[in-house]
């Protein structure tokens, strides 16, 4: 006797809607306790009490999405890398570890190439320096 | 495969005598039922411990700072204060709910029910032990991983959708933050999954030992190395301090949670100290040898299942208390040097130390330093002889 | 569930992904849209393989369209910011430069 | 009868994600339907025994593109977001009116039409009698990619530098600019 295949999922649904519902019903319970005197002072944005200039949602710099960039690259990188590494060990035991070493070695020589380029051209750093032609900045 | 509560439990004869008799009662398989009620006990018994461990980590978090600042910290509520918790948890209950007008009120809304959600998602699959994980699935590393990071999404959202420029900056900082110290911490774990062959958590516990000689972190130098990537990607990846740049309190007034009150605070923080659990967790689970008990102690009966959770979270324990201590002791970095560290540091240390565990994997058969150490010794004195 | 449910899903799935791609006229909704498309052919591949031949290739096959879908998605973002520094807007109307 | 419960919560949130996708008018919420949508399509594949490209969908989409969209729609917002595009056309620019979204309608019945006709193919194939049981996949696509498919391995590697050096040159922030 054991539990049929898809019933394993159970808990992953559960507690996904548990975390939903959690939330929504404490602030619904909340709502009926707590109290509530809005005013329009007390529902400006927290700017250390100066009256906020503008709205947050300006244009921001670009750089976080060049992390973004560079993550989402890795990110793929590594989920391709899993099911190969899983299976490194079961190779490994009848003799093909070297061929698969050489092959996770190349995946990720060749990566390791994008990071290096990145590196070298500047777009790790945080704070950018920009080299003009006369040597200044 | 796919080992869980309901299966493990099933082995006992009570258990398998109420759903015979269900079955027969409703006049089909009642397994389904059965193991809905099992799974639903389960979680709210896990959740509840969790969210224990989650309010006694604010109550931690104070004392041990008061401790390290020769203070008193608090000690009003319950013996030693320890019920804080508690009246921190009835106050956020109570207190007005304030949504700025110009803020997304949607977002406001999603942002924290996405960390909870997150969090609760990673909780499936933590290894309390062989028996009592809820769901041993073959793929629970990966799922960790992925479901973690709606924690991030959860983050930035919540700064973007106050509308307020702190939490802008907050927000923006901790997701590329939560994103970028993400690849040390998979590539790390993914030296662990070449150790041991397989991604569900049991085969990676199940390849490491009772004793500390058997554990991976000390299985070869290279994976001692990757313990510290991933301990240190954790801190990062929760927004602890040293890294608690999102919502440094000293520059960005409280970052992505600024505009947040009573209960959406509550559940930021709530999914904070929870999270802080599930990756000390992992770590103990990939290097720490999770939730194996030297000598099988207790074999596999109920007993050893206890032995089991208490190795497992002591060994969890152990590691907040030293995430808590870290916060106390280390002063906050700058942006750039926090960036600096994961992309030019962490990220090629770590590739390197995978492709080093993958050779060594390949030159000695998967066999740790300690095995190696002790053949050439025993060699060495059969040799003697 | 049965063999039709998962192709009606994906159907809707694709059918969204192309209204998307043909009534907004932002390039970022634009490409919102062309992931459903992909989820959609992707959803398609695995719904294949599990019904009609029980080998693994279709799931490399979706493993690939979500690889190729992140790549293209890092790549075509990068491209909207620079269009957007550029022109300061990201009204797909307004790429006119190709024009000529 | 789980499989049914799991299936249609997740195909209801494949499909009312991706209904909300297209049809809010906010690209930020747009993005957090888009999440739903993902996180359904990943219970579908769950559900068709694809557990690892279920949870590979959650870490590549749910923790990648959906950060990386949210990213750059707080990037390209903000300043001129009431602004009428130069031809002038519509009152909120970029994201659809009645009009556009009539003349997408019609064009996507048009596609489904010819879709439904290519489905015809496709119900007349041979199925498996008889579904396989689940499998735990990791194993036989791991061994796969190192096998059989292991060009395609390698060159998605490739394809990632390439994706990686190009996006970083376009989105490099030029000399002159600042």
């Amino acid at each position: 006797m054991s539990t049929s295949n898809l019933d394993i999922y159970m808990p992953i649904l559960i507690l996904l809607i548990f975390g939903v519902v959690l939330v929504s019903a404490t602030l619904l319970i909340g709502k009926l306790i707590r109290p509530n005197n809005p005013s329009p002072v007390k529902n400006q944005p927290y700017e250390c009490g100066e009256d906020p200039i503008g709205s947050a949602w300006s244009v921001f710099n670009m750089r976080f999405y060049v992390t973004g960039l560079i993550f989402i690259i890795f990110d793929v990188e590594s989920a391709l890398m899993f099911p190969v590494v899983g299976v490194f060990k079961d190779l490994n035991d009848i003799g093909m570890g070297g061929l698969v070493f050489m092959e996770l070695f190349l995946f990720l020589l060749i990566l390791a190439a994008g990071l290096a380029y990145c590196w070298r051209k500047g777009d790790l750093d945080w704070v950018k320096t920009y080299h003009t032609e006369k040597g200044q900045e | 495969m796919n080992q869980t509560v309901v299966s493990y439990l099933l082995q006992f004869e009570p258990i398998k005598k109420l759903v015979l008799s269900l079955s027969n009662l409703l006049g089909f398989n009642a397994i389904s039922i059965v193991s809905f009620l099992i799974f639903l006990i389960v979680i709210l018994i896990v959740v509840g411990f969790l969210a224990t461990v989650g309010g006694l980590g604010t109550y931690a978090e104070r004392k041990i700072s008061a401790d390290m600042q020769a203070r008193i910290g608090p000690n009003r509520v319950g013996p030693y204060g320890i019920l804080q918790f508690l009246a921190d948890g009835a106050k956020m209950l109570l207190k007005e709910d304030i949504i700025p007008t110009q803020s997304d009120k949607f977002l406001f809304y999603v942002a924290p029910m996405l960390c909870i959600v997150g969090v609760f998602g990673t909780i499936a699959v933590i290894p309390f032990s062989s028996g009592f994980t809820i769901l041993n699935f073959n793929v629970g590393l990966v799922y960790l991983i992925g479901i973690s990071s709606l924690v991030g999404l959860g983050v930035f959202l919540g700064g973007y959708g106050s509308n307020s420029k702190w939490s802008m900056l907050g927000g923006m900082r901790g997701a590329s933050q939560i994103i970028s110290y993400e690849i040390p911490v998979v590539l790390s774990s993914l030296s662990i999954v070449l150790l041991s062959g397989g991604l569900s958590f049991s085969a990676l516990i199940g390849a490491q030992g009772g004793w500390p000689h058997e554990w991976f972190i000390f299985h070869n130098p290279f994976t001692f190395i990757g313990f510290f990537i991933l301990f240190i990607g954790s801190l990062a990846e929760t927004n602890r301090a040293p890294f608690d740049l999102p919502e440094a309190e000293s520059e960005l007034v409280s970052g992505y949670h600024t505009e947040f009150s009573g209960m959406r605070f509550g559940f930021f923080a709530l999914a904070e100290y929870i999270e802080v659990f599930v990756v000390c967790g992992l770590a103990t689970a990939l290097f720490l040898g999770g939730y194996n008990v030297p000598m099988h102690l207790g074999g596999d009966g109920l007993i050893g299942q206890v032995l089991q959770v208490g190795s497992f979270v002591s060994k969890t324990f152990l590691l907040y208390y030293i995430v808590i201590v870290t916060r106390w002791t280390l002063p906050r970095l700058r942006v750039d040097q926090l960036m600096t560290m994961c992309w030019k540091y962490l990220i090629p240390i770590a590739m390197f130390n995978l492709i080093m565990v993958g050779l060594w994997m390949w030159l000695f058969d998967g066999r740790s330093l300690f095995t190696l150490l002790f053949k050439s010794a025993s060699v060495a004195s059969g040799a003697g002889h | 569930m049965g063999f039709y449910s998962y192709l009606v899903v994906s159907t809707i799935l694709f059918v969204l992904g192309i209204v998307a791609v043909l009534a907004r006229k932002n390039i970022i909704a634009i490409l919102l849209g062309l992931e459903l498309i992909l989820n959609a052919s992707a959803l398609n591949f695995v719904t294949y393989t599990r019904f009609v031949n029980n080998n693994i290739d279709g799931h490399i096959f979706a493993l690939f369209i979500i690889i190729v879908a992140a790549a293209e998605a890092a790549v075509g973002l990068a491209i909207v910011l620079r269009f957007f520094q550029i022109r300061e807007t990201i009204h797909v109307d307004d790429a006119t430069q190709l024009q000529g | 009868m789980f499989d049914t419960i799991l299936f249609i919560f997740a195909a209801l949130a494949a499909i009312v994600g991706g209904i909300l996708t297209i049809s809010v008018k906010n690209l930020m919420h747009a993005c957090v339907f888009l999440l739903l949508t993902l996180l359904g399509v990943a219970g579908l594949y769950l559900t068709l025994g694809a557990d690892f490209v279920g949870v590979i969908q959650l870490v590549v989409y749910v923790g990648g593109v959906v950060v990386l969209m949210v990213f750059a729609v707080m990037l390209t917002s903000g300043s001129n977001a009431q602004k009428v595009n130069r031809f002038g056309m519509v009152k909120i620019p970029t994201m659809g009116n009645f009009r556009t979204y009539t003349l997408a309608g019609i064009f996507a019945a048009l596609i489904l039409m010819s879709i439904i006709k290519l489905y015809r193919n496709v119900f007349s194939m041979a199925r498996l009698e008889k579904l396989p049981e689940y499998y735990p996949t990791v194993s036989k696509i791991g061994h796969s990619l190192v096998s059989t498919h292991v060009l395609a391995f390698e060159i998605s590697s490739v394809l990632l530098l390439g994706a990686l050096v190009g996006a970083a040159i376009i989105s490099r922030p030029k000399r002159e600019m600042r």
